[in-house]
Protein backbone atom coordinates (compact mmCIF):
# COMPACT_ATOMS: atom_id res chain seq x y z
CA UNK A 1 0.00 0.00 0.00
CA UNK A 2 1.29 3.39 -0.81
CA UNK A 3 0.42 6.10 1.22
CA UNK A 4 -0.38 9.37 -1.24
CA UNK A 5 2.07 11.63 0.96
CA UNK A 6 4.41 14.40 0.27
CA UNK A 7 6.36 16.14 2.81
CA UNK A 8 8.61 18.97 1.97
CA UNK A 9 10.34 20.74 4.77
CA UNK A 10 12.92 24.00 3.90
CA UNK A 11 14.88 26.23 5.50
CA UNK A 12 16.09 29.29 4.33
CA UNK A 13 17.94 32.11 5.12
CA UNK A 14 16.09 35.35 6.05
CA UNK A 15 17.10 37.02 2.85
CA UNK A 16 14.35 38.06 0.03
CA UNK A 17 16.33 36.26 -2.76
CA UNK A 18 15.09 32.74 -1.76
CA UNK A 19 11.59 33.87 -2.60
CA UNK A 20 11.54 32.46 -5.56
CA UNK A 21 12.94 29.42 -4.56
CA UNK A 22 10.65 28.82 -1.70
CA UNK A 23 7.34 29.90 -4.15
CA UNK A 24 9.03 27.36 -7.00
CA UNK A 25 8.74 24.37 -5.36
CA UNK A 26 4.80 24.89 -4.03
CA UNK A 27 4.32 25.58 -8.07
CA UNK A 28 6.25 22.22 -8.75
CA UNK A 29 4.30 20.53 -5.65
CA UNK A 30 1.40 21.50 -8.28
CA UNK A 31 2.64 19.04 -10.67
CA UNK A 32 1.99 16.45 -8.68
CA UNK A 33 -1.32 16.80 -7.95
CA UNK A 34 -2.54 13.79 -11.12
CA UNK A 35 -5.99 14.15 -9.77
CA UNK A 36 -6.70 17.22 -9.00
CA UNK A 37 -9.64 18.25 -11.36
CA UNK A 38 -9.62 22.04 -10.82
CA UNK A 39 -7.19 24.48 -13.21
CA UNK A 40 -3.67 23.32 -12.13
CA UNK A 41 -2.39 26.54 -13.41
CA UNK A 42 -3.98 28.53 -11.09
CA UNK A 43 -3.27 26.50 -8.49
CA UNK A 44 0.64 26.46 -9.10
CA UNK A 45 0.16 30.26 -8.83
CA UNK A 46 -1.54 30.05 -5.62
CA UNK A 47 0.55 27.82 -4.20
CA UNK A 48 3.75 29.92 -5.21
CA UNK A 49 1.75 33.46 -4.41
CA UNK A 50 0.94 31.69 -0.76
CA UNK A 51 4.51 31.03 -0.12
CA UNK A 52 6.23 33.96 -1.52
CA UNK A 53 3.71 35.94 1.26
CA UNK A 54 4.02 34.27 3.79
CA UNK A 55 7.40 33.75 3.76
CA UNK A 56 7.84 37.24 3.29
CA UNK A 57 6.12 38.33 6.24
CA UNK A 58 8.82 35.59 7.95
CA UNK A 59 11.28 37.55 6.77
CA UNK A 60 10.04 41.00 6.95
CA UNK A 61 8.77 40.69 10.60
CA UNK A 62 9.68 38.25 12.55
CA UNK A 63 13.95 38.84 12.51
CA UNK A 64 14.88 36.85 15.39
CA UNK A 65 17.78 38.40 16.79
CA UNK A 66 19.08 35.80 19.29
CA UNK A 67 19.06 32.92 17.04
CA UNK A 68 20.28 32.25 13.69
CA UNK A 69 18.38 34.30 11.10
CA UNK A 70 16.38 31.41 9.37
CA UNK A 71 12.92 31.00 7.98
CA UNK A 72 11.21 27.30 8.28
CA UNK A 73 8.58 26.03 5.69
CA UNK A 74 6.87 22.71 6.02
CA UNK A 75 4.73 21.90 3.26
CA UNK A 76 2.48 18.43 3.26
CA UNK A 77 0.10 16.84 0.98
CA UNK A 78 -2.37 14.64 1.69
CA UNK A 79 -4.65 13.17 -0.29
CA UNK A 80 -6.82 16.08 -0.79
CA UNK A 81 -5.44 18.31 1.56
CA UNK A 82 -2.52 20.58 1.53
CA UNK A 83 -0.98 22.11 4.59
CA UNK A 84 1.73 24.26 4.53
CA UNK A 85 3.57 25.97 7.82
CA UNK A 86 5.44 28.77 7.93
CA UNK A 87 7.17 29.03 11.09
CA UNK A 88 8.94 32.38 12.43
CA UNK A 89 10.43 33.42 15.49
CA UNK A 90 9.31 36.95 15.92
CA UNK A 91 7.17 39.07 17.85
CA UNK A 92 3.92 37.83 16.42
CA UNK A 93 0.30 39.42 15.54
CA UNK A 94 -3.18 39.28 15.64
CA UNK A 95 -4.42 37.70 12.30
CA UNK A 96 -7.96 38.50 13.20
CA UNK A 97 -7.21 41.79 13.64
CA UNK A 98 -5.46 42.20 9.81
CA UNK A 99 -8.43 44.32 7.89
CA UNK A 100 -9.63 43.43 4.53
CA UNK A 101 -8.10 45.99 1.64
CA UNK A 102 -10.14 49.18 1.34
CA UNK A 103 -10.88 48.00 -2.47
CA UNK A 104 -12.75 51.77 -3.30
CA UNK A 105 -8.99 53.55 -1.76
CA UNK A 106 -5.96 50.85 -2.17
CA UNK A 107 -2.21 51.08 -0.57
CA UNK A 108 0.70 50.04 -1.62
CA UNK A 109 0.53 47.20 1.48
CA UNK A 110 -1.67 45.16 3.36
CA UNK A 111 -2.61 42.62 0.16
CA UNK A 112 -0.66 39.94 1.32
CA UNK A 113 -2.34 38.02 3.66
CA UNK A 114 -5.47 39.12 1.55
CA UNK A 115 -4.48 36.87 -1.59
CA UNK A 116 -3.83 33.94 1.12
CA UNK A 117 -7.10 34.03 3.04
CA UNK A 118 -8.67 34.40 -0.28
CA UNK A 119 -6.74 31.84 -2.51
CA UNK A 120 -6.93 28.96 0.55
CA UNK A 121 -9.44 27.19 2.51
CA UNK A 122 -8.44 27.97 6.04
CA UNK A 123 -5.45 30.42 7.38
CA UNK A 124 -4.62 30.66 11.29
CA UNK A 125 -1.64 31.95 13.16
CA UNK A 126 -0.48 30.26 16.44
CA UNK A 127 2.21 32.43 18.81
CA UNK A 128 4.05 30.51 21.19
CA UNK A 129 6.91 31.31 23.31
CA UNK A 130 9.65 29.50 21.15
CA UNK A 131 8.27 29.81 17.28
CA UNK A 132 4.76 31.50 15.67
CA UNK A 133 3.68 29.31 12.75
CA UNK A 134 1.18 30.29 10.20
CA UNK A 135 -0.90 27.49 9.06
CA UNK A 136 -2.35 27.54 5.55
CA UNK A 137 -4.67 24.74 4.59
CA UNK A 138 -6.38 24.14 0.68
CA UNK A 139 -8.77 21.44 0.22
CA UNK A 140 -8.28 19.95 -3.53
CA UNK A 141 -11.12 18.47 -4.31
CA UNK B 1 15.91 44.14 -11.90
CA UNK B 2 15.93 42.96 -15.58
CA UNK B 3 14.16 45.86 -17.26
CA UNK B 4 14.93 48.25 -20.31
CA UNK B 5 13.49 51.23 -21.96
CA UNK B 6 11.73 52.28 -25.35
CA UNK B 7 10.83 55.67 -25.87
CA UNK B 8 7.61 55.71 -28.44
CA UNK B 9 6.25 59.02 -28.71
CA UNK B 10 5.21 60.61 -26.27
CA UNK B 11 5.49 57.00 -24.16
CA UNK B 12 8.50 55.52 -22.36
CA UNK B 13 7.70 52.07 -22.25
CA UNK B 14 9.09 50.12 -19.23
CA UNK B 15 9.97 46.90 -20.31
CA UNK B 16 10.17 44.38 -17.50
CA UNK B 17 12.58 41.37 -18.24
CA UNK B 18 12.49 39.65 -15.21
CA UNK B 19 9.46 36.63 -14.93
CA UNK B 20 9.07 37.66 -11.26
CA UNK B 21 8.06 40.15 -9.50
CA UNK B 22 8.20 39.47 -5.21
CA UNK B 23 9.40 41.10 -2.05
CA UNK B 24 12.72 40.87 -3.27
CA UNK B 25 13.21 43.41 -6.55
CA UNK B 26 9.78 45.32 -6.09
CA UNK B 27 11.21 48.21 -4.46
CA UNK B 28 13.93 48.26 -6.70
CA UNK B 29 10.74 48.44 -9.14
CA UNK B 30 8.99 51.23 -7.51
CA UNK B 31 11.90 53.52 -6.75
CA UNK B 32 12.85 52.74 -10.47
CA UNK B 33 8.74 53.88 -11.51
CA UNK B 34 9.84 57.03 -9.49
CA UNK B 35 12.95 58.13 -10.47
CA UNK B 36 11.46 58.05 -13.93
CA UNK B 37 8.46 60.52 -12.87
CA UNK B 38 11.40 62.92 -11.39
CA UNK B 39 12.15 63.50 -14.30
CA UNK B 40 9.65 64.41 -16.02
CA UNK B 41 8.71 61.31 -17.32
CA UNK B 42 4.82 61.39 -16.87
CA UNK B 43 3.59 59.18 -19.83
CA UNK B 44 4.68 55.42 -18.54
CA UNK B 45 3.57 52.12 -19.85
CA UNK B 46 4.81 49.40 -18.29
CA UNK B 47 4.92 46.05 -20.27
CA UNK B 48 4.27 43.03 -18.83
CA UNK B 49 4.55 40.05 -21.22
CA UNK B 50 7.60 38.70 -19.64
CA UNK B 51 6.33 38.78 -16.14
CA UNK B 52 5.13 34.97 -14.79
CA UNK B 53 4.62 36.01 -11.46
CA UNK B 54 3.29 38.97 -8.94
CA UNK B 55 3.09 39.27 -5.65
CA UNK B 56 1.58 41.96 -3.37
CA UNK B 57 4.67 44.03 -2.94
CA UNK B 58 5.03 43.76 -6.96
CA UNK B 59 1.07 45.25 -7.16
CA UNK B 60 2.47 47.91 -4.92
CA UNK B 61 4.98 49.02 -6.88
CA UNK B 62 3.01 49.76 -9.67
CA UNK B 63 -0.07 51.07 -7.23
CA UNK B 64 3.02 53.39 -6.04
CA UNK B 65 3.74 54.79 -9.78
CA UNK B 66 -0.09 55.12 -10.86
CA UNK B 67 -0.78 57.46 -8.40
CA UNK B 68 2.31 59.40 -8.58
CA UNK B 69 1.74 59.78 -12.08
CA UNK B 70 -1.97 60.66 -11.48
CA UNK B 71 -0.98 64.02 -9.24
CA UNK B 72 0.91 64.87 -12.28
CA UNK B 73 -2.02 64.14 -14.52
CA UNK B 74 0.14 61.85 -16.27
CA UNK B 75 -0.79 58.44 -18.01
CA UNK B 76 0.43 55.38 -16.04
CA UNK B 77 -0.33 52.42 -18.35
CA UNK B 78 -0.09 48.88 -18.08
CA UNK B 79 0.25 46.39 -21.18
CA UNK B 80 0.41 42.40 -22.37
CA UNK B 81 -0.28 40.95 -18.44
CA UNK B 82 -0.49 37.04 -18.52
CA UNK B 83 -4.02 35.23 -17.73
CA UNK B 84 -2.50 34.35 -13.88
CA UNK B 85 -0.92 37.52 -13.39
CA UNK B 86 -4.18 39.26 -14.73
CA UNK B 87 -6.38 37.20 -11.81
CA UNK B 88 -4.08 38.94 -9.16
CA UNK B 89 -5.26 42.19 -10.48
CA UNK B 90 -8.78 40.99 -10.42
CA UNK B 91 -9.11 39.65 -6.90
CA UNK B 92 -8.18 42.91 -5.48
CA UNK B 93 -10.10 44.80 -8.08
CA UNK B 94 -6.84 46.87 -8.88
CA UNK B 95 -7.85 46.15 -12.35
CA UNK B 96 -10.52 49.07 -12.66
CA UNK B 97 -7.71 51.05 -10.82
CA UNK B 98 -5.18 50.75 -13.45
CA UNK B 99 -5.24 51.77 -17.14
CA UNK B 100 -4.68 47.95 -19.25
CA UNK B 101 -4.02 47.30 -22.06
CA UNK B 102 -3.86 44.04 -24.54
CA UNK B 103 -0.34 45.51 -25.98
CA UNK B 104 1.58 48.50 -25.95
CA UNK B 105 0.45 49.74 -29.60
CA UNK B 106 -3.12 49.83 -28.48
CA UNK B 107 -1.52 52.93 -26.63
CA UNK B 108 0.99 54.49 -28.72
CA UNK B 109 -1.40 54.71 -31.58
CA UNK B 110 -4.24 56.57 -30.30
CA UNK C 1 24.72 37.76 9.58
CA UNK C 2 22.79 35.74 7.39
CA UNK C 3 24.22 32.14 6.84
CA UNK C 4 24.18 30.96 4.00
CA UNK C 5 22.23 27.28 4.02
CA UNK C 6 19.62 25.98 2.69
CA UNK C 7 18.02 22.89 3.83
CA UNK C 8 15.42 20.32 2.12
CA UNK C 9 13.94 17.29 3.28
CA UNK C 10 11.44 15.84 1.37
CA UNK C 11 9.44 12.56 1.51
CA UNK C 12 8.03 10.71 -1.19
CA UNK C 13 5.85 7.05 -1.75
CA UNK C 14 8.05 4.37 -2.75
CA UNK C 15 7.24 5.22 -6.39
CA UNK C 16 8.76 5.88 -9.41
CA UNK C 17 6.51 8.34 -10.54
CA UNK C 18 7.96 11.20 -7.58
CA UNK C 19 11.81 10.55 -9.19
CA UNK C 20 10.99 13.95 -11.51
CA UNK C 21 9.57 15.71 -8.25
CA UNK C 22 13.08 14.57 -6.36
CA UNK C 23 15.00 14.93 -9.47
CA UNK C 24 13.72 18.54 -9.87
CA UNK C 25 14.42 19.90 -6.80
CA UNK C 26 18.06 19.29 -6.96
CA UNK C 27 17.95 20.95 -10.19
CA UNK C 28 16.24 23.85 -8.85
CA UNK C 29 18.78 23.69 -5.90
CA UNK C 30 21.83 24.56 -8.69
CA UNK C 31 19.56 27.77 -9.47
CA UNK C 32 20.33 29.59 -6.15
CA UNK C 33 24.33 28.95 -6.77
CA UNK C 34 24.92 32.75 -7.45
CA UNK C 35 28.65 31.75 -6.37
CA UNK C 36 29.28 28.73 -8.11
CA UNK C 37 32.10 29.45 -10.90
CA UNK C 38 31.74 25.92 -12.98
CA UNK C 39 28.97 25.17 -15.80
CA UNK C 40 25.97 25.59 -13.69
CA UNK C 41 23.49 23.55 -16.27
CA UNK C 42 25.71 20.76 -15.64
CA UNK C 43 25.36 21.13 -12.34
CA UNK C 44 21.61 21.14 -12.52
CA UNK C 45 21.33 18.14 -14.60
CA UNK C 46 23.88 16.14 -12.14
CA UNK C 47 22.13 17.04 -8.75
CA UNK C 48 18.49 15.77 -10.96
CA UNK C 49 20.61 12.75 -11.85
CA UNK C 50 22.39 11.89 -8.79
CA UNK C 51 19.12 12.13 -6.80
CA UNK C 52 16.97 10.60 -9.05
CA UNK C 53 19.49 7.14 -8.95
CA UNK C 54 20.03 7.08 -5.52
CA UNK C 55 16.18 7.81 -4.72
CA UNK C 56 15.19 4.75 -7.36
CA UNK C 57 17.89 2.12 -6.07
CA UNK C 58 16.03 3.73 -2.43
CA UNK C 59 12.92 2.38 -4.50
CA UNK C 60 13.91 -0.72 -5.93
CA UNK C 61 16.45 -2.43 -3.79
CA UNK C 62 14.87 -1.34 -0.03
CA UNK C 63 10.97 -1.69 -0.10
CA UNK C 64 10.59 -2.28 3.93
CA UNK C 65 7.78 -4.89 4.87
CA UNK C 66 7.23 -3.22 8.32
CA UNK C 67 6.68 0.34 7.97
CA UNK C 68 5.32 2.75 5.83
CA UNK C 69 6.73 2.59 1.88
CA UNK C 70 8.27 6.18 2.23
CA UNK C 71 11.84 7.49 0.66
CA UNK C 72 13.66 10.14 2.74
CA UNK C 73 15.76 12.49 1.19
CA UNK C 74 17.76 15.60 2.91
CA UNK C 75 19.59 17.96 0.75
CA UNK C 76 21.87 20.88 2.51
CA UNK C 77 23.29 23.45 0.55
CA UNK C 78 26.25 25.10 2.97
CA UNK C 79 28.32 27.95 1.65
CA UNK C 80 30.79 25.62 -0.49
CA UNK C 81 29.45 22.10 -0.24
CA UNK C 82 26.30 20.47 -0.99
CA UNK C 83 25.23 17.11 1.14
CA UNK C 84 22.86 14.73 0.27
CA UNK C 85 20.86 11.79 1.84
CA UNK C 86 19.00 9.12 0.79
CA UNK C 87 17.73 7.38 3.26
CA UNK C 88 16.57 3.84 2.90
CA UNK C 89 15.02 0.70 5.50
CA UNK C 90 16.10 -1.98 3.49
CA UNK C 91 18.79 -5.13 3.61
CA UNK C 92 21.42 -2.60 2.72
CA UNK C 93 24.04 -3.14 0.76
CA UNK C 94 28.20 -2.98 0.35
CA UNK C 95 28.79 0.08 -1.64
CA UNK C 96 32.72 -1.01 -2.03
CA UNK C 97 31.54 -4.03 -3.72
CA UNK C 98 29.89 -2.95 -6.30
CA UNK C 99 31.89 -2.73 -9.61
CA UNK C 100 32.76 0.02 -12.05
CA UNK C 101 30.90 -0.94 -15.59
CA UNK C 102 32.83 -2.96 -18.16
CA UNK C 103 32.92 -0.34 -20.58
CA UNK C 104 33.67 -2.64 -23.20
CA UNK C 105 31.27 -4.92 -23.08
CA UNK C 106 28.32 -2.57 -21.93
CA UNK C 107 25.38 -3.75 -20.16
CA UNK C 108 21.72 -2.52 -19.21
CA UNK C 109 22.06 -2.11 -15.40
CA UNK C 110 24.84 -1.35 -12.73
CA UNK C 111 25.45 2.30 -14.01
CA UNK C 112 23.62 4.35 -11.09
CA UNK C 113 26.32 4.97 -8.72
CA UNK C 114 28.83 4.75 -11.52
CA UNK C 115 26.97 8.56 -12.66
CA UNK C 116 27.13 9.17 -9.08
CA UNK C 117 30.59 8.40 -8.66
CA UNK C 118 32.00 10.19 -11.16
CA UNK C 119 29.64 13.05 -10.83
CA UNK C 120 30.49 13.62 -7.12
CA UNK C 121 32.87 14.06 -4.73
CA UNK C 122 32.34 11.57 -2.08
CA UNK C 123 29.89 8.81 -1.59
CA UNK C 124 29.48 6.75 1.47
CA UNK C 125 26.80 3.71 2.75
CA UNK C 126 26.25 3.29 5.82
CA UNK C 127 24.02 0.47 7.28
CA UNK C 128 22.25 1.02 10.73
CA UNK C 129 19.57 -1.38 12.77
CA UNK C 130 17.10 1.34 11.94
CA UNK C 131 17.94 2.86 8.66
CA UNK C 132 20.57 3.05 6.15
CA UNK C 133 21.86 6.57 4.60
CA UNK C 134 23.52 6.72 0.90
CA UNK C 135 25.90 10.15 1.69
CA UNK C 136 26.86 12.18 -1.32
CA UNK C 137 29.10 15.17 -0.73
CA UNK C 138 29.82 17.95 -3.88
CA UNK C 139 31.96 20.61 -3.22
CA UNK C 140 31.27 23.52 -5.01
CA UNK C 141 34.55 25.73 -5.65
CA UNK D 1 5.20 7.35 -22.18
CA UNK D 2 4.75 9.79 -25.02
CA UNK D 3 6.09 9.18 -27.93
CA UNK D 4 5.32 8.73 -31.81
CA UNK D 5 6.15 6.84 -34.76
CA UNK D 6 6.51 8.18 -38.26
CA UNK D 7 8.21 5.77 -41.48
CA UNK D 8 10.53 7.54 -43.29
CA UNK D 9 11.90 5.00 -46.33
CA UNK D 10 13.05 2.16 -45.18
CA UNK D 11 13.20 3.32 -41.56
CA UNK D 12 10.64 3.92 -38.39
CA UNK D 13 11.72 6.54 -36.53
CA UNK D 14 10.47 7.06 -32.94
CA UNK D 15 9.83 10.24 -31.28
CA UNK D 16 10.31 10.53 -27.82
CA UNK D 17 7.70 13.57 -26.74
CA UNK D 18 8.76 13.02 -22.99
CA UNK D 19 10.99 15.40 -21.63
CA UNK D 20 12.69 12.94 -19.00
CA UNK D 21 13.73 9.03 -19.40
CA UNK D 22 13.92 7.62 -16.27
CA UNK D 23 13.11 4.61 -14.10
CA UNK D 24 9.29 5.47 -14.03
CA UNK D 25 9.21 4.97 -17.94
CA UNK D 26 12.22 3.01 -19.28
CA UNK D 27 10.64 -0.31 -18.98
CA UNK D 28 7.81 1.19 -21.09
CA UNK D 29 10.61 2.41 -23.62
CA UNK D 30 12.49 -0.76 -23.51
CA UNK D 31 9.34 -3.03 -23.99
CA UNK D 32 8.10 -0.93 -26.86
CA UNK D 33 11.50 -1.34 -28.87
CA UNK D 34 11.17 -4.72 -28.25
CA UNK D 35 8.22 -5.12 -29.44
CA UNK D 36 8.84 -2.77 -32.77
CA UNK D 37 11.75 -5.18 -33.36
CA UNK D 38 9.54 -8.10 -32.65
CA UNK D 39 7.52 -7.04 -35.83
CA UNK D 40 10.41 -7.00 -37.42
CA UNK D 41 11.15 -3.40 -37.72
CA UNK D 42 14.66 -3.66 -37.57
CA UNK D 43 16.07 0.34 -39.04
CA UNK D 44 14.75 2.00 -36.33
CA UNK D 45 15.66 5.76 -35.50
CA UNK D 46 15.06 7.11 -32.11
CA UNK D 47 14.86 10.95 -32.77
CA UNK D 48 15.37 12.54 -28.85
CA UNK D 49 15.26 16.11 -29.20
CA UNK D 50 12.91 16.74 -26.63
CA UNK D 51 14.55 14.93 -24.31
CA UNK D 52 16.12 17.20 -21.42
CA UNK D 53 17.28 14.45 -19.03
CA UNK D 54 17.62 10.12 -18.67
CA UNK D 55 19.19 8.81 -16.44
CA UNK D 56 20.75 4.82 -16.54
CA UNK D 57 17.50 2.96 -16.42
CA UNK D 58 17.35 4.94 -19.78
CA UNK D 59 20.63 4.64 -21.27
CA UNK D 60 19.77 0.69 -20.12
CA UNK D 61 16.61 0.55 -22.40
CA UNK D 62 18.50 2.54 -25.26
CA UNK D 63 21.34 -0.29 -25.22
CA UNK D 64 18.80 -2.92 -24.97
CA UNK D 65 17.42 -2.12 -28.19
CA UNK D 66 20.54 -1.51 -29.91
CA UNK D 67 21.63 -5.27 -28.72
CA UNK D 68 18.56 -6.85 -30.23
CA UNK D 69 18.67 -5.11 -33.31
CA UNK D 70 22.48 -5.56 -33.75
CA UNK D 71 21.40 -9.35 -33.05
CA UNK D 72 19.19 -9.04 -36.20
CA UNK D 73 21.82 -7.44 -38.69
CA UNK D 74 19.56 -3.96 -38.59
CA UNK D 75 20.40 -0.40 -37.70
CA UNK D 76 19.06 1.13 -34.45
CA UNK D 77 20.00 4.90 -34.85
CA UNK D 78 20.23 8.19 -32.22
CA UNK D 79 19.49 11.28 -33.05
CA UNK D 80 19.15 14.83 -31.78
CA UNK D 81 20.40 14.36 -28.57
CA UNK D 82 20.64 17.51 -26.00
CA UNK D 83 24.47 18.53 -24.98
CA UNK D 84 23.79 17.32 -21.53
CA UNK D 85 22.15 14.06 -22.17
CA UNK D 86 24.99 13.36 -24.80
CA UNK D 87 27.22 13.85 -21.73
CA UNK D 88 25.59 10.67 -19.76
CA UNK D 89 26.80 8.71 -23.45
CA UNK D 90 29.64 10.29 -23.50
CA UNK D 91 30.67 9.24 -19.19
CA UNK D 92 29.85 5.65 -20.09
CA UNK D 93 31.15 5.63 -23.14
CA UNK D 94 28.21 4.72 -24.63
CA UNK D 95 29.02 7.36 -27.42
CA UNK D 96 31.31 4.85 -29.37
CA UNK D 97 28.84 1.69 -28.80
CA UNK D 98 25.48 3.61 -30.61
CA UNK D 99 25.48 5.38 -33.82
CA UNK D 100 24.45 9.03 -33.65
CA UNK D 101 23.49 11.61 -35.76
CA UNK D 102 22.73 15.42 -35.64
CA UNK D 103 19.42 14.96 -37.38
CA UNK D 104 17.02 12.27 -38.80
CA UNK D 105 17.72 13.19 -42.15
CA UNK D 106 21.37 12.64 -41.88
CA UNK D 107 20.57 9.06 -41.65
CA UNK D 108 17.67 8.82 -44.37
CA UNK D 109 19.21 10.67 -46.94
CA UNK D 110 22.05 8.01 -47.08
N1 LIG E 1 4.80 36.75 10.44
C1 LIG E 1 4.35 37.94 10.89
N2 LIG E 1 4.82 38.47 12.04
C2 LIG E 1 4.37 39.65 12.51
N3 LIG E 1 3.44 40.37 11.89
C3 LIG E 1 2.93 39.93 10.74
C4 LIG E 1 3.35 38.68 10.17
N4 LIG E 1 2.64 38.48 9.03
C5 LIG E 1 1.83 39.54 8.89
N5 LIG E 1 2.00 40.42 9.90
C6 LIG E 1 1.25 41.68 10.12
O1 LIG E 1 0.09 41.67 9.30
C7 LIG E 1 0.07 42.84 8.47
C8 LIG E 1 -0.57 42.52 7.12
O2 LIG E 1 0.30 41.63 6.38
P1 LIG E 1 0.12 41.50 4.83
O3 LIG E 1 -1.32 41.36 4.51
O4 LIG E 1 1.00 40.40 4.37
O5 LIG E 1 0.58 42.88 4.21
P2 LIG E 1 1.95 43.69 4.32
O6 LIG E 1 3.01 42.69 4.66
O7 LIG E 1 2.10 44.29 2.96
O8 LIG E 1 1.73 44.73 5.38
C9 LIG E 1 1.50 43.28 8.39
O9 LIG E 1 1.62 44.64 8.13
C10 LIG E 1 2.03 42.92 9.76
O10 LIG E 1 1.71 43.91 10.69
N1 LIG F 1 19.77 1.38 -1.61
C1 LIG F 1 20.24 0.16 -1.97
N2 LIG F 1 19.91 -0.94 -1.26
C2 LIG F 1 20.39 -2.15 -1.61
N3 LIG F 1 21.18 -2.36 -2.66
C3 LIG F 1 21.55 -1.32 -3.41
C4 LIG F 1 21.11 -0.01 -3.13
N4 LIG F 1 21.64 0.84 -4.04
C5 LIG F 1 22.37 0.08 -4.86
N5 LIG F 1 22.34 -1.22 -4.51
C6 LIG F 1 23.06 -2.35 -5.14
O1 LIG F 1 24.08 -1.84 -5.96
C7 LIG F 1 23.94 -2.33 -7.31
C8 LIG F 1 24.37 -1.27 -8.31
O2 LIG F 1 23.47 -0.19 -8.28
P1 LIG F 1 23.41 0.81 -9.51
O3 LIG F 1 24.81 1.16 -9.89
O4 LIG F 1 22.52 1.92 -9.13
O5 LIG F 1 22.81 -0.03 -10.72
P2 LIG F 1 21.44 -0.80 -10.88
O6 LIG F 1 20.49 -0.24 -9.89
O7 LIG F 1 21.08 -0.56 -12.29
O8 LIG F 1 21.76 -2.26 -10.62
C9 LIG F 1 22.48 -2.72 -7.40
O9 LIG F 1 22.29 -3.72 -8.36
C10 LIG F 1 22.18 -3.20 -6.01
O10 LIG F 1 22.58 -4.53 -5.84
Amino acid sequence: MYPSIIQVDVIIPTQTKYLDFIGSIGERIAKELDTYTGDKAALAYQLNLVLTEATANAIKHANDQNQQDIVRVSICLNENVLNIKVYDKGQGFDLNSVPEPDFDNPKEGGMGLFFIRSTMDSVTYTKSDTENVLEIIKNLN
Amino acid sequence: MNLHIEKINKFNVLNIDDERIDAHNSAELKDYILQMIERGEHHIIVQLQHVRFIDSSGLGALLSGHKNILAKSGRFVLTNIQQQVLTMFEMTRLNRVFEIYDSVNEVTDN
